[in-house]
C-alpha cells in the first residue's frame, strides 16, 4: 500500500530524515516507534505532503505521490491524523467531523459514517454541539481520529493517538484502531506507548536520528531485549507492576 | 493544617458541570496526585485554583489560610501558588533566562516606575536575581541554554523550563498538569526523580495531574480521583488503585498481553 | 417645540437605507476576517474600484445598470484575488494571529490601500465622477410625514438583502461554505481534509471583494464616485462588522443598520459635525459591554 | 545663475495637478521667450497633500536647501497659514495662488502677497445680493473645511450686519459628508427663501442633488460657497446645479477677449471645459511674478535679491489680467495692502452637467477695509 | 562584520565600566551635528533632523506598547494630537489671533501638563485592551484615535479647520528656541533621554512583564503579573512619549497645528517605522524613524512625466514599499541586529566554555 524509498526531508535547511525506507502492506497495521525528537512526526508530514521531500520517493498504491499537493494525496485515500490538539477550535464537534468527509460526495453514507464515529466514541455524541476549542485533551484526540475516519481512508496514519489519554481509554482507542483496520483500512501508527503499539501491530519500525534503526515482526520486537532496553523502561509496562505492588 | 483547601468548588460551562462540589485538602510538604478520565475536570480544577477561571457561587478556596476564591490570578500567584500548563505556554520569544525571571516577578522589590527614577537600584537588584535564577537553571540543567529563545528548545527541554519557571516563583505549592505527557519512557523516569528532588530541596507541596500511572503511584502520598467533575475516591495509592469505582471509571482492568490482544479483537 | 415623531421616523429610515450598504461592505470584511484571520484595511479601495468598474461599464461601455453591477462584481473579485495572490499570500502563509505577522498584515493592508488609491488616481484622476443610472422602473417609496425614499435607495436595500441571504446560504448550507470556514482556522489540517486551500482563499477574497463592489455600484448613483471614497466607507464598515460581531454574517448587517441609524440620529439630534465619531462611539460602547460584538461567538481557547 | 522658484501645492486633488502643470508650462514659456533679463527661471514643484506639516517641510526645504528666490503656495489655507511664518522669518517673498482665509494677510508679514480674493469680501457680496434679491430666511449648511467655514461665517456676519437676521437653520457638517437627507428633511418643512451650501465641490454637489431628492422645490434658491466654481459641482450635481449662484474671482462667462482666449487655451491644453477661478489665479500669479521679476535688479546676493523681489511685487499696481478686478499691492504689511484683488463676481449656473454654462449676475468691488472691523 | 563587532565590543566594555558613559558619548557625538549639517550640506537638514527626533520619540513610545507589550494600537497618533493640542492651547494667549481657546500659561508648565494629560488619555485608549485583543483592539483604538482627530477638526476652540496658529516657541530667559539649531538641542536631548529610558524599562522587571503579556497573557497572570495594570502601564508610558513629542511638535516653529497632521496615514507611517526597524527592538524604532523620514523626504520631488502629465509617484511608491517591506523583511532591520547580537553572544559563550574546560583540564 505505502512504500517509502530512501526519503530525506526536514525543515528549511535542517535535514531531519536521512534515508528512510519503509513498507506498509495493504490491510496491515504497522507501527513506527522512537524517542522524542527522532523524526517520527516529520516522516508522517513528508508522506502526507505537508513538507517537501529533499530526496527519495513515496509510492501509494503503486502511484508516485511525491510531487502531489496534500489535498490531492488525501483524495487518493491517504489520510493523516496529526499529533493531537489540532481540531478546529471555533467549530463544533459535529462540524469538525463533517469536514473530515469534505472530499466525499455520497451524503447518505457520510451520515452513516458519522453514526459509526459516534459509536466508536460516544463522548463525541454528547459533545456534538460543543465548540471543540473547549474539549479536554482526550476528547480532542478522539475527535481528530474520528475526523480522519470520516474521510473513508484507504490508509490512516495516526500520530501518537494514545498520548495524554486515561489508561482505560488507551485500550479503547487501540481496540478501535484494530476495528478500523478490520474494515479494510491500512494503518500506520506512531506511538510512545510501545507495548500497546506492538501488541496492536503486525510489524514495527524503530527510528533513531532520522534513520530506521531496527525493524521486524511486532511479536519478535516485543520480546527483543534491545527494544526492551531502549523503550520498555517505563510507561504501561511498569504501570502493571506498580499496580500489582 | 491543610495548605490548600477547597469546599464545594463548582464550575459549569454553559450546561456542562465541569467541576461539581469538590472538597479537597492538601497537606503541607506532600505530593498529592490528581487523576481521572479525560474531561473529568482536572485541568479545570487547576484553572479554578489559580484564578484563570472564576468559580461558581458558593465555592470556597483557601490557600495558606487566606481565602482566594474568585481572586485574580496574579494575586493568587503572589500568595505562593504556582503551576505549569498542560500545553506549557512558555514565552517563546523570550530567552530561557528571561522566562524564569518572569517567574520571579512577584518578588520584584522595586516599583514598576523605578526604571525611570532609580536605574542603578534596578540594575543592582536585577543582578542579584539573575545570579539566583542562574543557579536555578543549573539545577534543572538548562544553564547552558540561558540565552537562547525558549522556542528553540527541544520538547523535553521545554517541559523542564516550564517547571523551572514555576519554581522561580518560590512557591509554597506547585501544581503540575501532565508533566510527563509525550515524554519517552526514559524521560519519564527522570521526571519522577525531579519531582521528588523538588519536594525535598524547596520544601514544596506538589499536586500532580498525570495519566502515566507510574508517576503518580510512585511519587504521591495521597491521590484524589475525579470523574465527571466529582471526587469519587481519595486515599493512598494502594487504596485508590484497588477501589472498584476507580477501576471502573479510569484504570480499567489490569491485563496481560494476550488478554489485551483478545480485547482488541473483540 | 413638541417632539416631531415623523422626522424621527425619517431619520431612522435614512439610517437604515445607508446602513444596509455599510452592512454589505462589512459582510466582506467579516468574511475575510473569519476566513483568513486578517483585517483587510484595503477593503475600502475594493469598494472604490468596484464603483469605478461599474461606472466604466455603465457609461463608457454602455451596458444597462444591472449588468454593470454584476460586471463590476466580477471584475473586482478578480482584482481582489490577484492582490491576495500576489501580495497577501506570503503573509497569511506565515501565520495568522496578531503577533508580528498580524501587525504586518495591518501595515500591508494600509500600504495596499495607499497604493491602490494612487493607481486609481492615475487612471481616473482625483475628480469625482457622477454615476447616472436609469432607475425609473423602481418605485419611489413614500412614507407618512412627507418622507420620500428615492428609487436608488429602494434598489440598494433590495439587492443588499438578496446578497446577504445568498451568502448566508452558501456558508451555512453548502460544503464549500464549511470548507471556507475550515481554511480559516488551520490551513494544514484543511489540507489534510482534502480541501484545496489556495483555491478557497481566493474564493473568500473574491467573494468579499465582489460584495464591496456591489456596495460601490449601488452607492454610486447617490454619492457620485471618487478615488478617495474608500476610506470613510471602510471606517463605517469596520464599525459595522465589529458591532455586529466579526465573523457573524447577520451580525454584519445588523451592525451596518445600527451604525447607519445611530449616526443619523446623532447627527440630527446632537451635532451633525461629529457624525463620524458616532460610529466609533457605538463601536467602543458595544465592545466594552460585549467584546465579541452583538452576534459574534466567543471562541475562547481553553487554558 | 537661475532665478529659483519653489511651488508647493496640493497635487492630488480636483484640478490641483493641472494648476501646477499650467504654472510650470507658463514658466517654461517665459524661459523659452528668453527668460528674465537673460536669466532662466528654475521652478521646483512639490506636493504638500494639503497638510500643514508637509507644507512647512516643503517650504523649509525650498527656502534652505533649494535656496529659492520666491515661494509660491499653497493652495490650501491651512498650509499657507504656517508657511507665512516660515517665509516671514527667512525673508522670502511668497505669492499665494488661492488660499482665501482672511487671517493669512492679517498675520502682518511683509513677505506675503495674495493674488486671489480674500474670503472677507465674498461674504459681503453674497449677503447683499441674497438679502436684496432673494430674502433673508436662509438655511446654512456649512462643511468643516477651512474655506467653507470661513465662507459661512462671513456670510452669517454680513447678513446680521446688513439685515439683522440670524440663520433660519444651521448645520455644521463634516468636510466630506455624503448624506444630507436628514438636514434637507428638516429644511423642507421650514419654508426658507434660500439654502447656502458652503462646502468643497463634491460635497456641495451631493448636497444640491439631495436637496431635490428630498423634495425641496426650485422656488428655494441654492447659494454656493466660492468652491461652487469648481467643475465637479455642475458635473456631479447635473440638473441640480441649475440656478445655483455663488461668488468667485473669475467667471468663465466673462466676455473680455483675454478671458475667451484663456478659456480656449485651457480647453485645448488641459482638456478642461471651462476654467474656474483657481485656474485664472494660478495664471495671474505667474504673470504678476513675471512683472515683478522683470522690475527686479538682481545683485547676486540671495538675501538682497529676495528683498528686491518683494519690493517689486509690492510695486505691482492695477494689474489687469483674468481676475475679476485690478490687482494692486503696496508696501505696508497690512491686509489692506496685501489682499490684492477686491472684486468679486456673482455667477449663476444656467445649465449643469459636463458642458455646464454660467452667467455673470453682478460684479462688486469692495473697500480695502471691508470685513476687517 | 569585524568592524561592527569590535565597535559593539567597545561599547559593551564602556557600559561595563560606567553605565551612562555610552550615552554621554552618544550625546557628545550628536552635539556638533547641526554645524556639520549646515556647513557640509545645508540648514534644511537640521530641520529634517528635528523632525526625525520627534518621530524617534513617537516610534520608541509606540514600540513600548506594541513591541514590548504586544498590544496592537492604531490610536497612538491620537495621543500625539492630544499632547500637541493641549500644550498649544495652554500656551496661547486668551482671545489671541487665531480665535482659538487660550490660557496663556508659561511653556515650561504647559509641556509637563500636556504630557500628564496625554498620559491620562493613554490610560483611556488603553482601557479597551483590558477586554479586547488583536483585531478588535486595533479597531477600537483606531476609532479612539480618529475620534480625537475629528473632534479637533470640528471644535473651533481647538483650531478646527483653520488650525491653531502662532503657538509660541519655548525660551529660557531671553534665549528663544526658535531656530532649527536651537530646537535641535531640545528635541535631540528629548530623543536620547527617551531612548535611554526605553532601554531601562525593557531591561527591568517591568519590561519583562510587558513581554510576558505579549507572549502569553494567561501564563503571565499565573506568574503573578497583574495583566490589567501592566497593559495600562504600557499604554500610559507610550502616551508619555507621544505627549512629549506632540508638545515639542506644537512649539516647534512655525508653531502651527492642524488636524490633518494626525490622520490614519500618519499613524501608518509610524507603524511602518516600528516594523521597518523591527518590532520589539528599541533600536528598531530609532532606525525605522530615521530611515522612513529620510526616504520620505528624499522622494518628495519625485515627479514623473507620463504623456506630458506630471505624476507624483511618491504616494504610490510609499504604499508599495510598505507592502513589499512587510512581505520580504517582516522582522525589519532590527531582525538583522538581533541575529547579529545573538551570533556574537553565541560565539562568546562557546569561547568562554572552551576557555573554562581548558582551565579545568
Ligand atoms: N517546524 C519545525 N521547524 C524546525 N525544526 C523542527 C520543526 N518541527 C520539528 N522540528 C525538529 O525536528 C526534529 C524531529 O521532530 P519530530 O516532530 O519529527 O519528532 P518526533 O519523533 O515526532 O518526536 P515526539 O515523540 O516528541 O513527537 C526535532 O529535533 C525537532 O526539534
Ligand atoms: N472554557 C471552557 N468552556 C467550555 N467547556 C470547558 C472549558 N474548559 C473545559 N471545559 C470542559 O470541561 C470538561 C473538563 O475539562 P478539563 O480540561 O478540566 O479535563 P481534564 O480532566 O483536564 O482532561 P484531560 O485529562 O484530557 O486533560 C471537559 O468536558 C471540557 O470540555
Ligand atoms: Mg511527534
Ligand atoms: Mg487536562
Amino acid at each position: 500500500m505505502l512504500q517509502i524509498n530512501d526519503v530525506h526531508a526536514g525543515y528549511g535547511n535542517l535535514k531531519i530524515l536521512r534515508g528512510v525506507n519503509m513498507q506498509v502492506p495493504t490491510g496491515g497495521i504497522v507501527t513506527l516507534l522512537g524517542g522524542n525528537g527522532t523524526g517520527k512526526s516529520t516522516l508522517l508530514k513528508a508522506v502526507s505532503g505537508l513538507i517537501p521531500l529533499m530526496e527519495g520517493e513515496v509510492l501509494f498504491d503503486g502511484v508516485a505521490i511525491s510531487k502531489m499537493k496534500p489535498h490531492e494525496r488525501m483524495r487518493l485515500g491517504l489520510v493523516q491524523v496529526t499529533q493531537a490538539k489540532e481540531a478546529y477550535p471555533a467549530m463544533t464537534v459535529e462540524e469538525n467531523l463533517v469536514l473530515g468527509a469534505y472530499t466525499r460526495r455520497d451524503r447518505a453514507r457520510t451520515l452513516a459514517d458519522l453514526e459509526r464515529v459516534f459509536e466508536f466514541f460516544p463522548v463525541l455524541r454528547e459533545r456534538r454541539k460543543q465548540l471543540s476549542g473547549t474539549l479536554s485533551g482526550g476528547e480532542v484526540q478522539m475527535l481528530v481520529i474520528g475526523r480522519g475516519l470520516m474521510a473513508k481512508p484507504k490508509m490512516l496514519m495516526l500520530d501518537e493517538p494514545s498520548a495524554a489519554l486515561a489508561p482505560k481509554v488507551v485500550l479503547e482507542i487501540f481496540a478501535n484502531i484494530n476495528r478500523i483496520a478490520k474494515t479494510g483500512v491500512t494503518i500506520l501508527v506512531v506511538e510512545q506507548n510501545v507495548r500497546m503499539a506492538l501488541i496492536l501491530a503486525q510489524y514495527g519500525y524503530i527510528i533513531r536520528d532520522g534513520v530506521i534503526m531496527m525493524e521486524g515482526e511486532a511479536k519478535k520486537l516485543i520480546s527483543d531485549p534491545a527494544v526492551k532496553e531502549s523503550f520498555l523502561g517505563g510507561s504501561v509496562a511498569n504501570t502493571a507492576k506498580a499496580l500489582r505492588n | 493544617m491543610a495548605l490548600l483547601e477547597t469546599r464545594n468548588l463548582s464550575k459549569s460551562f454553559g450546561g456542562l458541570q465541569a467541576i461539581n462540589d469538590v472538597s479537597l485538602k492538601v497537606e503541607p510538604n506532600t505530593v498529592h496526585g490528581l487523576i481521572g478520565p479525560n474531561g473529568s475536570g482536572k485541568s479545570t480544577f487547576f484553572n479554578l485554583l489559580t484564578g484563570v477561571y472564576q468559580p461558581d457561587a458558593g465555592s470556597y478556596i483557601e490557600f495558606d489560610n487566606v481565602e482566594v476564591t474568585g481572586k485574580p490570578a496574579h494575586y493568587i500567584a503572589e500568595q505562593g501558588l504556582s503551576r505549569t500548563f498542560q500545553l506549557l505556554r512558555l514565552y517563546g520569544e523570550l530567552s530561557v533566562l528571561d522566562n524564569v525571571l518572569v517567574g520571579f516577578h512577584p518578588h520584584t522589590k522595586y516599583s514598576s516606575f523605578a526604571p525611570f527614577f532609580n536605574g542603578a537600584e534596578v540594575r543592582r537588584q536585577d543582578q542579584i536575581v539573575k545570579d539566583e535564577m542562574f543557579e536555578l537553571l543549573e539545577f534543572i540543567g538548562l544553564a547552558e541554554h540561558a540565552e537562547i529563545p525558549a522556542a528553540e528548545l527541544s520538547g523535553g527541554q521545554r517541559r523542564l523550563l516550564a517547571l523551572g519557571r514555576a519554581i522561580a516563583m518560590r512557591p509554597k505549592m506547585l501544581l503540575l498538569d501532565e508533566p510527563g505527557a509525550g515524554l519517552s519512557p526514559v524521560n519519564v523516569d527522570s521526571l519522577m526523580d525531579t519531582i521528588m528532588t523538588l519536594k525535598e530541596r524547596y520544601e514544596l507541596t506538589i499536586v500532580v495531574v498525570e495519566h502515566i500511572l507510574k508517576v503518580v503511584m510512585s511519587t504521591c502520598e495521597t491521590i484524589s480521583v475525579l470523574d465527571h467533575g466529582q471526587k469519587i475516591s481519595e486515599g493512598t495509592p494502594e487504596f485508590v488503585k484497588n477501589d472498584p469505582a476507580v477501576i471502573e471509571a479510569y484504570l480499567g482492568r489490569e491485563m496481560a498481553d494476550e488478554d489485551i490482544r483478545a480485547a482488541m479483537d473483540a | 417645540m413638541s417632539f416631531d415623531y415623523s422626522s424621527l421616523l425619517a431619520f431612522i429610515i435614512f439610517g437604515v437605507t445607508i446602513g444596509v450598504v455599510y452592512g454589505i461592505v462589512a459582510l466582506g470584511i467579516s468574511l475575510i476576517y473569519s476566513g483568513l484571520d486578517i483585517v483587510h484595511f484595503a477593503h475600502g479601495e475594493m469598494y472604490m474600484f468596484g464603483a469605478f468598474f461599474g461606472l466604466v461599464l455603465a457609461h463608457n461601455v454602455g451596458v444597462p445598470y444591472p449588468i454593470a453591477l454584476i460586471g463590476a462584481m466580477v471584475l473586482t473579485a478578480l482584482l481582489g484575488m490577484a492582490v491576495e495572490r500576489v501580495f497577501y499570500r506570503r503573509l497569511t502563509r506565515a501565520g495568522g494571529g496578531y503577533t508580528v505577522a498580524g501587525m504586518g498584515m495591518i501595515i500591508c493592508g494600509f500600504g495596499m490601500s495607499v497604493a491602490l488609491v494612487n493607481v486609481a488616481y492615475f487612471i481616473w484622476g482625483a475628480e469625482a465622477e457622477p454615476f447616472r443610472a436609469n432607475l425609473d422602473y423602481i418605485p419611489r417609496l413614500s412614507f407618512p410625514g412627507d418622507i420620500e425614499v428615492p428609487e436608488s435607495y429602494v434598489l440598494t436595500a433590495i439587492i443588499s438583502v438578496a446578497l446577504m441571504a445568498a451568502l448566508h446560504y452558501f456558508l451555512r448550507h453548502t460544503k464549500t461554505g464549511l470548507a471556507v470556514r475550515a481554511v480559516a482556522h488551520n490551513k494544514d489540517i484543511a489540507y489534510l481534509m482534502g480541501i484545496n486551500v489556495p483555491l478557497m482563499i481566493s474564493l473568500i477574497f473574491g467573494l468579499a471583494c465582489a460584495l464591496a463592489a456591489a456596495a460601490g455600484v449601488l452607492i454610486g448613483p447617490m454619492q457620485s464616485v471618487q478615488v478617495e471614497m474608500g476610506y470613510l466607507m471602510l471606517m463605517k464598515a469596520f464599525a459595522a462588522a465589529v458591532v455586529g460581531g466579526f465573523g457573524s454574517l447577520p451580525g454584519a448587517i445588523l451592525g451596518g443598520v445600527m451604525v447607519g441609524v445611530f449616526e443619523n440620529l446623532g447627527a440630527a439630534y446632537i451635532s451633525p459635525s461629529h457624525k463620524d465619531i458616532y460610529a466609533f462611539l457605538l463601536l467602543i460602547l458595544v465592545l466594552m459591554f460585549k467584546p465579541s460584538g452583538l452576534l459574534g461567538v466567543e471562541a475562547k481557547v481553553k487554558a | 545663475d537661475d532665478i529659483r522658484v519653489g511651488i508647493t501645492m496640493r497635487m492630488v486633488s480636483e484640478n490641483g495637478q493641472a494648476y501646477g502643470q499650467m504654472m510650470m508650462d507658463e514658466i517654461k514659456g517665459i524661459n523659452e521667450a528668453g527668460g528674465i533679463h537673460g536669466k532662466m527661471i528654475k521652478a521646483t514643484l512639490m506636493n504638500d497633500e494639503c497638510k500643514s506639516d508637509k507644507g512647512v517641510a516643503n517650504a523649509n526645504k525650498m527656502v534652505f536647501q533649494e535656496k529659492v528666490h520666491l515661494l509660491i503656495g499653497s493652495s490650501c489655507s491651512s498650509v499657507t497659514l504656517p508657511i507665512v511664518d516660515v517665509t516671514a522669518k527667512a525673508g522670502v517673498p511668497q505669492l499665494v495662488p488661492h488660499s482665501t482665509n482672511s487671517k493669512i494677510t492679517q498675520k502682518g508679514s511683509e513677505w506675503i502677497f495674495r493674488v486671489p480674493v480674500s474670503g472677507r469680501y465674498y461674504g459681503g457680496v453674497n449677503a447683499k445680493y441674497v438679502g436684496e434679491n432673494i430674502g433673508t430666511k436662509i438655511a446654512y449648511i456649512c462643511a468643516a473645511d477651512a474655506a467653507s467655514v470661513g465662507d459661512c461665517a462671513n456670510m452669517e456676519k454680513q447678513m446680521k450686519a446688513r439685515f439683522g437676521v440670524e440663520p433660519a437653520y444651521r448645520a455644521d457638517v463634516q468636510e466630506k459628508e455624503v448624506d444630507f437627507r436628514s438636514h434637507m428633511q428638516k429644511i423642507k418643512s421650514m419654508n426658507v427663501d434660500g439654502i447656502l451650501v458652503a462646502a468643497l465641490a463634491e460635497t456641495m454637489a451631493r448636497a444640491l442633488v439631495q436637496s431635490y431628492e428630498a423634495g425641496i422645490g426650485e422656488g428655494v434658491r441654492r447659494i454656493g460657497s466660492s468652491s461652487a466654481s469648481n467643475a465637479p459641482v455642475p458635473k456631479i450635481a447635473g440638473d441640480a446645479a441649475k440656478g445655483v449662484f455663488f461668488t468667485a474671482a473669475y467667471a468663465a462667462a466673462d466676455q473680455r477677449p483675454i478671458a475667451k482666449l484663456f478659456n480656449e487655451m485651457v480647453k485645448s491644453r488641459y482638456g478642461i471645459h471651462a476654467p474656474d477661478h483657481d485656474f485664472s489665479q494660478a495664471y495671474d500669479l505667474v504673470r504678476i511674478m513675471e512683472i515683478a521679476l522683470k522690475n527686479t535688479n538682481f545683485t547676486g546676493s540671495l538675501a538682497d535679491d529676495r528683498t528686491a523681489i518683494r519690493d517689486a511685487i509690492a510695486n505691482v499696481k492695477g494689474y489687469q489680467g483674468l481676475a475679476s478686478g485690478p490687482i494692486s499691492f503696496c508696501a505696508a504689511a497690512t491686509p489692506q495692502c496685501r489682499d490684492g484683488n477686491r472684486t468679486a463676481v456673482l455667477i449663476g449656473y444656467t445649465k449643469g452637467g459636463e458642458n455646464f454654462e454660467t452667467e455673470v449676475l453682478a460684479r462688486v468691488t469692495m473697500e480695502e477695509d471691508f470685513g476687517l472691523e | 562584520m569585524g568592524i561592527l563587532s569590535s565597535i559593539a565590543d567597545f561599547i559593551d566594555g564602556l557600559a561595563k565600566r560606567h553605565r551612562l558613559l555610552p550615552w554621554l558619548l552618544a550625546y557628545l557625538f550628536l552635539l556638533p551635528l547641526p554645524f556639520i549639517l549646515a556647513t557640509v550640506f545645508n540648514e534644511y537638514l537640521i530641520d529634517l533632523a528635528n523632525r526625525i527626533c520627534l518621530f524617534i520619540l513617537l516610534a520608541v513610545g509606540l514600540n513600548i506598547v506594541k513591541g514590548f507589550c504586544g498590544q496592537v494600537t492604531v490610536g497612538h497618533i491620537g495621543l500625539y494630537a492630544i499632547g500637541a493640542v493641549t500644550s498649544a492651547v495652554l500656551t496661547l494667549e486668551p482671545g489671541g489671533f487665531g480665535g482659538a481657546l487660550g490660557f496663556g500659561w508659561p511653556i515650561w508648565a504647559a509641556i509637563p501638563t500636556a504630557v500628564l494629560v496625554t498620559a491620562f488619555a493613554g490610560l483611556i485608549v488603553g482601557l479597551p485592551s483590558v477586554r479586547l485583543e488583536g483585531a478588535y483592539l486595533a479597531l477600537a483604538t483606531l476609532g479612539l484615535g480618529e475620534s480625537v482627530r475629528i473632534f479637533i477638526a470640528v471644535t473651533p476652540a481647538l483650531g478646527s479647520s483653520t488650525g491653531l496658529m502662532m503657538i509660541p516657541a519655548p525660551s529660557i530667559g531671553s534665549f528663544v528656541f526658535d531656530s532649527f539649531t536651537s530646537y535641535y538641542y531640545l528635541v535631540m536631548t528629548a530623543a536620547i533621554v527617551g531612548i535611554y529610558f526605553s532601554f531601562s524599562i525593557l531591561r527591568s522587571a517591568t519590561g519583562r512583564a510587558f513581554q510576558a503579556i505579549r507572549e502569553d497573557t494567561i501564563a503571565a497572570s499565573v506568574n503573578g503579573i497583574n495583566v490589567v495594570k501592566y497593559k495600562l502601564l504600557a499604554f500610559v508610558l507610550s502616551a508619555i512619549y507621544a505627549g512629549l513629542a506632540g508638545a515639542l511638535f506644537a512649539h516647534m516653529p512655525p508653531g502651527y497645528l492642524h488636524h490633518n497632521n494626525f490622520t490614519v496615514i500618519e499613524m501608518v507611517t509610524l507603524l511602518l517605522m516600528v516594523v521597518l526597524g523591527g518590532i520589539g527592538n528599541v533600536w528598531g524604532g530609532v532606525i525605522g524613524a530615521i530611515v522612513v523620514a529620510i526616504a520620505y523626504d528624499q522622494t518628495k520631488d519625485l515627479v514623473f512625466y507620463f504623456m506630458d502629465r506630471p505624476v507624483v509617484v511618491q504616494p504610490l511608491v510609499f504604499g508599495l514599499s510598505m507592502v513589499l517591506l512587510v512581505m520580504f523583511m517582516p522582522r525589519g532591520i532590527g531582525g538583522w541586529i538581533e541575529d547579529f547580537q545573538r551570533n556574537r553572544r553565541f560565539i562568546r559563550r562557546s569561547e568562554e566554555r572552551l576557555g573554562g574546560t581548558a582551565r579545568n583540564s
